[in-house]
């Protein structure tokens, strides 16, 4: 099972003909994928991996109609991209610009938000469901790291993703599906947003959220459990418990999380709501066999 | 990018936020001619972008020319000074204040909107304030799009307890205030304290601004300077466009991307060791590995401590930069190296060939890195993980 | 009965210590209107005809809950106003403003659908239930215009307001509740927007619509009589019949209602839709009988 | 208010859209030079606020300076000039063009956005166009506080079949539109025809900019000057804020309100009668009886007809200024008066007073007023009511 994407989604690339752009596309398709339609402005007529290509996503739906965006787009035209793609109508959206200037992520968001859409990212490799499709930039190929299973992952880190999936795998579970909310301090999606989807998802048995320092998106997700709106196991790892205080965004920032936001606050509020807490990588796998017992 | 206070006060007085009457000096004599044509009592500021520059006696009122000249002087060529860099001072006019109040725009990551604060408590340490009193804070969500509107200026400037007069004064600064914010991409402007003077008029006694390094293109696209930094080292690595960070421990941190780093910094305290410098080789810097161990060397590490785990960065194109980094820099100091993902077979090879062990757990890695620090120094060859050499 | 406002409703009054804002809260409150709560800027502790005056909506309603928002406000600070009240989740709102700025009511009425809130006018004398309670500023005591009755009237002209109503009550009906959506080129409340209300309201018998030259209101009320949404009898009444073009908006107006917009067009749709039109405020009476049978 | 075209493109110049190369002319000589200066063949256009210049004879294409001379000084001293008030004129360099565009930013009040419009086949009856052929019109919602974003303008711009390389100038000239309408509080901004040149720049050909009095206050609260009105009365109305319309009939409308005056319009034409002006008196102009009776006097018109039934405006106040007026002008034509409202029972003692018997019905008054404009001239006293005289 998956949640976000599966082989059903239409999916639609903007950016298509820039390298990154096309490399991906390529794997996505690879791996199950079903990449229907690409758009870059002024390329209409081409096609990349059999996949045509038109100059606005209009354009591009009026002929194919898509279910969901993959932006290969530089961070600077990121928000233009995203609200092409909202104003098509398309609701699942992924972005993976590293970069994105910080008032237009807070636009990004809000006009996701308003539209009722769901915006991935910026700063993040995407979402993959292992064995089955993905929308991202994901070494899909590393069967230490994209084994299939059912342990649903959410991570604003995309160097620990491979480092702590691997732990996952390493204990002999898999995974159903891993969401890269991005490192942005403004992500599209925030972690409590997916909850509902895990939760529903009958493929996954406990999730992983691998977490850092700043902002409160794992305290929301230990809110969910402690509101009993997520009742699945949880594992958690935290990094950044000895690091200096990295604030981007100076006093202000912890004034607006009201004094959360350090690594001791979410340890302490992910215990409070019954999570497991693995501050060492290694950890996460014992936690998930204490929690699930053990695999294979 | 945080911008000293002498910056932040130029923009905001741009946009018709009354500030100060203000020198800006280079020398103890400007800052003497400066008290003397502001009048004394005045009040002398270090320019330097580190908080807290009143507990670290970095501004002092002075009464008199000679002292500002004695006090400029202290902080310009003085060991206190030169400790926090300071390299620039600001002589300002005292302002006859009957409050302080702090007053800031940032953003609110959840609502996706942007954020006003303020807080009849001003001058104070507001991020104290903020955890033990938080219902002190006032906040006041701001449509990005839409933008400040009268009303919510009049809403803040009433839970201020301002008269009505001076609520009409307020809403113009603090109208003033978001033109900065919007105009100059920021992520954070501030002013704290925000006098109210006996006349009841509104003046910023302190100026941050924090502007968005990722917008810098539609923002002229200023290139940094060495003042914004604090070492050498650190300022060279933001010409790069290498996140960088300077410590005083042992060992060289060269990882890949922002949250392996920092677990990596994590593993390296749990273990008892230290960190030189925590430097991010990944993402879009993943060619520059000549660059990112050059910089390493510069502080003289004990071990440098490599990890990866490449997802766009290819291994083995990191494997290589690494082989020709240990050829062209010939590092004294060991080099443990732990470089997995995309081309990992080809990496390890080249790894090889270069005289490393390639190690494939970070904890491993880690724990090899902090004993190779704590170990009397062995005379090893340049390059040579000491576990590691055929 | 009545729509939109009833003495239930605890009004708020925006500009309460004007002259216009005392003279009208005056005469909504002996209408039987429960103004609950005023809002001047800097006049906090005052109060108008005994009802408390606050600096902020917030701060009044903080201490005196509303449901309504009444303003008397001049056009250039209406946006500001109007924008203050939906902030405070008010939902039904009246503003009189005449000459609010165009760009200032696209904004308005944005704001108003974003928010599910209601914005009649600006530009209007408001919205009054003849003998109950009333939101603008009615002379509700001239009893041959505003004698309470099963009609229901909706109208872009307040100066044709009285005239028209005149005739509804001089053929033996009354007024069930009277919207002026007013006669600005984008009213915060369309005449569509209130026919569900009208069509629930057991105490309408039919309605009077009183329209004008220029936009698609009319039109749009005649389709949703033809979409089977409208059933209650109709009698528009059209002025400018004979008026030389007085297009606001020039040529492109005339595009954005694709043709729309004539005098003629709007009674061609009225009659394909079934309504009574009336070109002389006289035979609004007559059609009315011939709907609902003489009166008294 | 509608600008002139020299104004409209002033204000797209100024914000990066290109216009042809044009000098304002007051004098044949002025033109002639200009012709010169800008080479012939060149365009001479009349600077006139009517639509539909190029059928009334008002722009010509002019093959050498002699002609543009000639032709300037029978658009500025000639009768055909005169009719259309030409004062003014632009002597612009021909544009070579490949094809004529249409594009225009106006406000679409159901969803409440902005709305720009383009249309592949400018240059002609656009009006007309989207009457029969409204598929061919472009239409592309914009959010006000938003902004125009690049994707639209790229979903326009491939509408129109543009090159990519013209799609990019496309985006720049919308940028610059869109800003004038932001920035100048414009009800429409419209370029028809917009020309792409052979070599695929884009250029305004022609420019409107139709500005919201209602916002005057922000845009700096210009006076409206002579120029742009038709008539001297039409000007000294707007100076006064009194709504106003000439005409050339009979019956001079002094009336309550847009609504109501639209309607006994209507009446006076469906009982056979004709209007001299339209003039509304009514609203914030309520207490102006003596300057409304005064602009109606100027059209020496055969009836005053005066129709209320106030609101706000109390009908008591009004009759006393018409009571006023009549003093004041003394009035040779009949006057019917038809006032209702609040403070009505007053109102028919002070119009009694002065000579008029009032009445209720607006039909009525209209009927009255029709009759007695058709009626030969009595010589009736000044300001009565053939019928209302004691």
């Amino acid at each position: 099972m998956s949640i976000f994407i599966d082989r059903s989604d239409r999916v639609l690339v903007q950016g298509i003909t820039g390298n990154e752009g096309s490399f991906w596309t390529r794997h996505m398709m690879e791996l199950g994928t079903a990449v229907t339609v690409g758009v870059t402005p002024g390329k209409e007529g081409q096609s990349v991996e059999g996949v045509p290509v038109y100059h606005t996503i209009r354009r591009a739906v009026a002929e194919r109609p898509a279910d969901a965006a993959m932006l290969f787009v530089p961070p600077r035209f990121t928000r233009d991209a995203v609200f092409e793609a909202l104003d098509s109508g398309l609701k699942k959206i992924v972005t993976i610009a590293d970069g994105i200037p910080l008032q237009d992520s807070v636009q990004i968001r809000k006009a996701a938000l308003s539209c009722g859409a769901r915006v991935v990212g910026g700063n993040t490799s995407g979402v993959i469901s292992p064995g089955l499709a993905m929308m991202g930039m994901f070494p899909y190929w590393i069967e230490r790291v994209y084994r299939p299973g059912r342990i649903g992952v959410m991570t604003r880190s995309g160097s620990l993703t491979n480092e702590v999936t691997a732990m996952v795998v390493r204990a002999g579970f898999g995974v159903s599906t891993l969401v890269g909310v991005g490192g942005d301090p403004v992500p599209g999606t925030r972690f409590a947003e997916m909850l509902p989807d895990f939760q529903d998802d009958p493929g996954t048995d406990a999730i992983v959220v691998i977490g850092e320092l700043g902002g409160t998106m794992e305290e929301e997700v230990a809110e969910a459990m402690l509101s009993g709106a997520f009742t699945k196991p949880v594992v958690a790892f935290l990094g950044g418990r000895t690091a200096p205080a990295g604030r981007r965004m100076g006093h202000a920032g912890a004034i607006v999380t009201g004094g959360k936001g350090s690594v001791a606050d979410k340890i302490a509020a992910f215990e409070k709501a019954g999570a497991l807490v693995a501050d060492r990588p290694r950890l996460v796998g014992e936690l998930l066999v204490r929690a699930l017992g053990p695999r294979s | 990018m945080k911008l000293f206070e002498y910056q932040a006060k130029a923009a905001f007085a741009e946009r018709g936020i009354a500030v100060p009457e203000r020198r800006l000096c280079d020398t103890a004599d400007e800052a003497a001619a400066a008290a003397a044509e502001l009048g004394c009592p005045c009040v002398v500021k270090s320019q330097v972008l580190a908080g807290g520059r009143g507990k670290a006696g970095l501004v002092r009122v002075v009464a008199s020319v000679e002292e500002a000249r004695a006090y400029a002087a202290e902080l310009l060529t003085g060991t206190l000074g030169a400790a926090h860099g300071v390299r620039k001072l600001l002589v300002e006019a005292a302002v006859d204040f009957a409050r302080e109040l702090y007053l800031s725009i940032t953003v609110d990551p959840e609502a996706a909107t942007a954020l006003v604060l303020a807080c009849a408590d001003g001058g104070v340490e507001i991020e104290e304030l903020a955890r033990m009193s938080p219902e002190r804070i006032i906040r006041e969500r701001v449509d990005i799009d839409v933008g400040l509107l009268p009303f919510q200026a009049r809403n803040i400037a009433y839970a201020l307890d301002l008269e009505p007069g001076q609520a009409t004064g307020f809403a113009a600064l603090l109208t003033g205030l978001w033109k900065t914010f919007r105009d100059e991409d920021a992520e954070l402007v501030e002013i704290n304290p925000l006098f109210v003077t006996e006349s009841g008029t509104l003046v910023a006694g302190d100026g941050k601004l924090v502007v968005d390094d990722n917008a810098a293109f539609r923002q002229g696209g200023a290139v940094p300077s060495r003042e914004y930094f604090d070492s050498d080292v650190a300022f060279e690595a933001a010409l790069e466009g290498i996140p960088y960070l300077q410590f005083d421990g042992d060992i060289s941190l060269m990882c890949a991307g922002a949250g392996l780093t920092t677990v990596v910094y994590d593993l390296v305290n749990y273990e008892g060791g230290t960190v030189a410098n925590y430097l991010e080789f990944g993402g879009p810097n993943y060619r520059k590995a000549v660059r990112a161990m050059e910089l390493c060397l510069m502080n003289s590490p004990k071990v440098i401590l490599i990890v990866t785990f490449g997802t766009i960065a290819r291994a083995d194109v990191m494997a290589e930069g690494i082989a020709e980094a240990i050829a062209k820099l010939r590092p004294r100091c060991p080099i443990v190296a732990c470089i997995r993902g995309t081309g990992e077979e080809k990496a390890v090879e080249t790894l090889k060939a270069a005289g490393l062990q390639p190690l494939f757990d970070t904890e491993e890695a880690v724990g090899r890195a902090v004993a190779l620090a704590a170990a009397p120094s062995r005379g090893t060859e340049p390059g040579g993980d000491s576990g590691g050499r055929p």
